[in-house]
């Protein structure tokens, strides 16, 4: 008998053996990747094989070990891992359809060791999205760091170094230093890790023990990317554009924001955290990543980079949204783990296929690109709305949730940074869609002639903007787990 | 009558015979057997003794039957049962891996003398875990530090003889220093057992020539567990002698000196005496502080990667001595389990780097360049433990650093539990030297294409490198040891 | 008891700490590896002075059980010592052997000579 | 090597009587002061004083440096050996109480087996130690 219990092993371990797999077929790269595939399927059969339990209110869970009283390696999928889990685990076939396009197209190296890291970066993921306490959670995180760190330094020159030191830095040194303490003066204090409703720090803290804590909570959590700490992302940027869509949309950050909501709602508690506003210095610091994210965007050429920072500047979307404590918001917050990530891997898969295509990086290079690749820029286009959060892309659909949420709490900073950066986002979305359908390229002695992408990538691409469309108009299951996980019923 | 209640003198007897009956053998293979024959029996004995004291608490035995205080008396206790399972359980692991090791290392006729010298080394150390008799912690120590200055200057470069000299020179001293310490007790007590003694300096507490004792005692003994910044022996031994012997000491000579530490703290002493009537809490702490951070940072520096992990083993060695500055339960508890948990990862880094030396020639930054490709397995062992040294879940590293900053909290000094995650992204950067050479550079040309790894070393190795996984997962053995030892301790006076 | 009386009744004390003191100092200051070693083995020698003397009562005999005698002197030490002189020859013996090899592999017996002419060569491997 | 006649003939005089004395030493140290240590050093330095007068090659015949390991080695296990017996006896290790019938005796066994011990190793290091500085530097000549 196959329950959802032993679904969560089974998430766990089917990429580890798919990494296996992928190692033992080095030699013949179609069936590496066809083993790639079918493991990415499979892990997305056993995700969803979980999620009529957790939709219908059941609490899967697993432990595996205790390594000390109180600290176990245990999982427990509740609905916001599983939101998480599904949009990972669905995310990954794109990815690998497209990774498979990308790394055969621009004849990469260590195409071996790329696949098997990707395996074992999904099972991290899988072990962060279904973990049952912060130790868990955060012995995942680190894993996942440290799987990631060959993918990012994957061309293994000096700038790829570099990059990867920058991001090992950063993510290790602040979940080290910060995390790290923070974990162990909640088991101190409480004697548990477990992520329970409600929290598990109601009375035990003076305000000011919450604030301290809760900054070493959100700092630690360095792949959330909230200022002063999100130089690791620009700087992974080196990395093969697969890996950044991984980065970006399907894991690493993700896992970063997941963790955020996770603490404040898990382990703080909204109640707890709502009583003296401790929150508030989080909702300014978060909204001014946002605001001044988006502006170096606006500024910068490289289309990877603006990217990138507009990533920064979403994800503290979602460090706000969950700050401001008001269920509505928070509902926002889970939606936009999940509408950010289509929205941004499409974006990426889009320049990726981009630098493939046309070998081009700089958004000046861009004119009259939407001609040659219609496909590639009509998803970008799909992926922009949702960005900026226009319909009809999912995009919409959690800022709306978020600016409900901000206003029933009448936090109008909030609702003025939300204001301010849909315009920043605007203004750096549109001219790249202007420029690509409606301006006439300058006749160029290097430009060559060009179509689209190879047709994996095309496909991917197409995919992952036809699922942001679609969330927009269909966000029932992850609605209905956002709610769940707040109590406030389907 | 029954050998059973003979164990705590048969654990040192065995190998002190094995030591001229290898000798007597002058045969390499024959000599090997016998080293390993008795140290696999050690091991055997010191779990039935563990297993003994965790049913039943604290054995006494009396040599010659002559009643303590008068005779000696081989004690075994929580502590000192712990720390023979951590002595004997690496020479089991490392005897294995010399023969291959030595091989080219040490000039073939003096293979039996190399394990005349180990299984003395070995005798020591276990001698130095078990005696309840203060001189006799002197005499083991110094039975374990003569072998021990013979196994270094066995090393191939002719520096191992000047690290060996200096060794000598500073271990001497030390040694001495200790001798001084325990003579002053002598004199103030009239006894020379432990037990005793701890309970008869309760009269003179505090006088003058009990405090210079402790005063002796704790540099004497910083010495040998090399604290900052009486350390500077220790890179040159550890990074010239032979790959096993860097091995067995990096596991295990320090931290049974550290273990005579304890046992004059605790048990002579008393940590109201200790801590109490000198500011040894402070000094510690910041000793402690220091090294962690100096030695860690001059690690970074090193071009070679036996001599870099050296310094990172005086790093380590902070972290220990920071748990026992706490002078609480935790602190302590988090000293006895770091001193196991290191004490399994460099002992597992410096079997790597031995197999490292004998397929690329050498450990020097440049020449373990592509070691990924060339030994993937090798340097993914190293990652591990690199990790381990880090504290990183999942490795035995983590769990001693957990239960350091749980101590840390407990005092509420937040700065100390900074501090002590600072000093560990040093470990992460001398840690990444050694990835980004093994990584991402290219393999040497002059690299010998055919060299292999025996299995003989490759086993015990990788033992070590899953012990070390193992017990970050599974913290029964060493948690459950080392809170009870701790408690012990504080509890004893 | 007056000031002469705790300096005579504390003699010994004097004399070892000088030893002591003395033998450290040459071990630190002198950079002749043989010179070092007479250091260690003077700084050694202040220590079982240090354990022998208390041992000695005035009028105390060896401690054979005699009717004639009711002060005995204390064995102890003496046993001690001897086990830690045994300690002290095999130490001086393997400073000596090592000291036999150095010079022969560095010909020379100069402690700073010998750093530096470690200190050059390994300076060429590195470039 | 020089042929001093004076020398040779008082030094084979002599070493009998050397010898002689550290055996007194070594089984009177029952009862008075000797013992193994003492007379161990003084067999040692009857050889080294042959070796003195007559040279190391002639001196490695008479004790042949296989001989002075295994004394070494012997030795231990003397000592060893007497602690283990009294632990097959039924005592602790070293007991010496239970090596005769009665605990007297059985001192006075014990003590004489230890003291061989001591001496015979005690004696093997000397000469070990001897024939190690003697042969260095002279390698060449020999």
């Amino acid at each position: 008998m196959f329950t959802a219990d032993d679904a969560i092993l089974a998430a766990l371990l089917v990429p580890v053996l798919g990494a296996i797999g992928i190692a033992l077929a080095h030699r013949w790269p179609n069936l590496r990747e066809g083993i790639t595939l079918t493991t990415a399927v499979a892990l997305l059969a056993c995700v969803l094989n979980i999620l009529p339990s957790v939709l219908a209110g059941a609490r899967p869970t697993a432990t595996l070990f205790s390594v000390l009283p109180g600290l176990e390696i245990a999982f427990e999928v509740e609905p916001l891992g599983m939101l998480f889990a599904l949009v990972a685990s669905g995310l990954w076939i794109v990815n690998s359809i497209y990774s498979i396009g990308y790394m055969r197209g621009n004849n990469e190296a260590h195409q071996t060791r790329f696949f098997v890291c990707f395996a074992l970066a999904l099972s991290a993921t899988m072990g962060i999205a279904f973990s049952g306490n912060l130790f868990t959670l955060f012995l995942f995180y680190e894993v996942l760091t440290l799987i990631t760190y060959p993918l990012v330094t994957h061309h293994g020159t000096e700038k790829a170094r570099q990059g990867g030191r920058v991001y090992l830095g950063l993510l290790m040194g602040t979940s080290v230093v910060f995390l790290l303490p923070a974990l162990v003066f909640i088991w101190y204090l409480t004697g548990t890790t477990d992520f329970t409703a409600g929290g598990i720090l109601a009375d035990k803290l003076s305000p000011a023990g919450l604030m301290g804590l809760l900054a070493l909570c959100m700092f630690g959590i360095g792949k959330a990317a909230l200022m002063p700490f999100h130089k690791w992302l620009p700087a992974a940027m080196v990395a093969p554009t697969p890996v950044s869509a991984l980065l970006h949309a399907v894991a690493v950050v993700k896992a970063g924001v997941f963790s955020v909501v996770k603490v404040i709602v898990y382990i703080f508690g909204l109640d707890t955290l709502g009583v003296n506003g401790t929150t508030d210095w989080l909702i300014l610091l978060a909204g001014f990543t946002i605001v001044s994210a988006s502006v170096v965007a606006l500024g910068a050429d490289n289309l990877k980079r603006r990217l990138a920072y507009s990533t920064i500047s979403q994800l503290s979307y979602v460090v706000m949204a969950a700050a401001l404590l008001a269920p509505l918001s928070v509902v926002g917050a889970t939606l936009h783990i999940a509408a950010h990530a289509l929205g941004k891997i499409t974006l990426f898969f889009a320049a990726g296929a981009i630098y493939t295509a046309a070998h081009k990086t700089e958004v000046s290079q861009l004119d009259g690109i939407g001609r040659r690749m219609p496909w590639t820029m009509g998803a970008f286009a799909i992926g922009a709305l949702s960005m900026i959060g226009l319909p009809p892309a999912a995009g919409f659909v959690s800022k709306w949730y978020m600016l409900s949420g901000a206003m029933a709490s009448e936090q109008w900073l909030a609702v003025g940074v939300i204001a301010l950066s849909t315009l920043l986002n605007a203004g750096y979305f549109l001219p790249i869609i202007y420029r690509a359908f409606f301006v006439t390229p300058a006749h160029d002695e290097h430009d060559h002639p060009h179509g689209e992408a190879p047709l994996p990538m095309v496909i991917a691409l197409t995919a992952t903007a036809a699922g942001t469309v679609l969330l927009f108009f269909v966000p029932d299951v992850p609605l209905a787990l956002a709610k769940q996980m707040l109590g406030l019923g389907g | 009558m029954s050998l059973a209640q003979h164990l705590p003198a048969l654990q040192v007897v065995i190998p002190l015979l094995a030591a001229p009956l290898t000798v007597l053998l002058r045969h390499r293979t024959l000599a090997f057997a016998v080293a390993l024959l008795a140290s696999w029996t050690a091991f055997a004995i010191s779990i039935t003794l563990w297993l003994q004291v965790d049913a039943s608490g604290t054995i006494s035995y009396a040599i010659g039957n002559w009643p303590p205080p008068w005779g000696i008396e081989y004690r075994v206790d929580p502590l000192s049962s712990f720390m023979l399972v951590l002595v004997s359980g690496m020479a089991s692991v490392v005897l294995p891996y010399c023969r291959s090791s030595i091989e080219d290392e040490v000039p073939q006729q003096q293979h039996y003398l190399f394990y005349t010298m180990f299984v003395l080394c070995l005798t020591g150390l276990l001698g130095i875990s078990i005696t309840g008799d203060a001189f006799n912690i002197f005499v083991f120590l110094e039975i374990s530090s003569l072998a021990t200055y013979v196994l270094i200057a066995l090393g191939r470069d002719r520096r191992a003889l000047v690290a060996s000299y200096q060794y000598l020179i500073m271990g001497t001293i030390g040694a001495t220093f200790i001798v001084i310490g325990i003579g002053l007790l002598y004199l103030m007590t009239g006894t020379l057992n432990i037990a005793d003694m701890g309970q008869r300096l309760a009269a003179v507490q505090g006088t003058r020539p009990v405090l210079a004792a402790l005063a002796f005692l704790t540099v004497g003994i910083s010495l040998k567990l090399a604290l900052f910044p009486l350390h500077q022996w220790l890179p040159n031994a550890y990074t010239y002698a032979p790959s096993a012997v860097s091995a067995f000491l990096a596991a295990t000579a320090t931290k049974v000196a550290v273990y005579v530490l304890l046992r004059f703290y605790f048990s002579v002493f008393g940590q109201s005496q200790v801590f109490g009537q000198l500011p040894m809490q402070e000094a510690m702490l910041l000793l402690a502080l220091a090294g962690m951070f100096a030695a860690s940072a001059t690690a970074i520096f090193q071009s070679d990667l036996k001599r870099l992990f050296a310094y990172s083993s005086v790093g380590q060695i902070g972290y220990i001595i920071l748990g026992l500055s706490f002078d609480s339960v935790s602190g302590l508890t988090a000293t006895i389990l770091h001193l196991f948990n290191h004490g399994i990862t460099k002992g597992a880094i410096f079997m790597l780097l031995g197999l490292v030396a004998l397929v690329m020639g050498g450990t020097s930054l440049s020449r373990v360049q592509g070691l990924g490709k060339r030994m993937p397995l090798t340097s993914f062992g190293m990652v591990i433990c690199g990790l381990s040294l880090i504290g990183v879940p999942g490795t035995a590293g983590f769990i001693s650093k957990w239960y350091l900053l749980l101590a840390a909290l407990e005092q509420g000094q937040w700065w100390l539990v900074f501090l002590i995650l600072l000093s560990s992204l040093l470990a992460v950067a001398y840690v990444w030297r050694f990835v980004e050479a093994a990584y991402f550079r290219e393999p040497r040309q002059d690299v010998d294409a055919n060299a292999t790894v025996p299995w003989s070393m490759g086993v015990p190795t990788a033992l070590l490198v899953a012990a070390t996984v193992y017990f970050g997962l599974s913290t029964g053995f060493t948690v459950g040891s080392a809170s009870q030892a701790a408690t012990f301790l504080m509890g004893a006076r | 008891m007056n000031t002469t009386m705790t300096l005579g009744g504390h003699f010994t004390y004097f004399v070892t700490i000088f030893l002591m003191v003395a033998g450290l100092f040459i071990v630190i200051a002198r950079g002749n590896l043989i010179k070092k070693l007479i250091g260690l083995g003077i700084f050694q020698t202040s220590v079982y002075l240090l354990y022998i003397a208390p041992g000695k009562l005035v009028g105390g005999t060896a401690p054979i059980l005699s009717d004639a005698f009711t002060v005995y002197s204390s064995p102890l030490p003496h046993v001690l010592i001897l086990t830690a002189i045994v300690v002290g020859v095999a130490t001086l013996a393997l400073g000596l052997a090592l000291t036999v090899r150095i010079r022969e592999a560095y010909d020379s017996i100069e402690e700073d000579e010998i750093l530096n002419m470690d200190a050059v060569p390994s300076r060429q491997e590195q470039a | 090597m020089r042929h001093d006649l004076i020398l040779r003939v008082i030094a084979k005089l002599l070493i009998p009587f050397i010898l002689l004395f550290a055996l007194y030493v070594q089984f009177h140290g029952d009862f008075g002061p000797g013992g193994g240590f003492q007379a161990g050093v003084i067999l040692a330095a009857a050889v080294i004083f042959y070796a003195l007068i007559y040279g190391l090659a002639d001196a490695r015949k008479v004790v042949p440096e296989p001989l002075v390991e295994s004394m070494m080695a012997i030795g231990v296990l003397i000592y060893g050996g007497v602690g283990v017996a009294g632990l097959l006896l039924g005592g602790n290790f070293l007991d010496y109480f239970v090596l005769d019938h009665d605990s007297v005796h059985g001192q006075h066994r014990g003590i004489f087996w230890v003291e061989v011990g001591v001496a015979t190793t005690v004696s093997g290091v000397m000469l070990k130690i001897f024939y190690m500085f003697a042969a260095r530097g002279n390698a060449d000549d020999e």
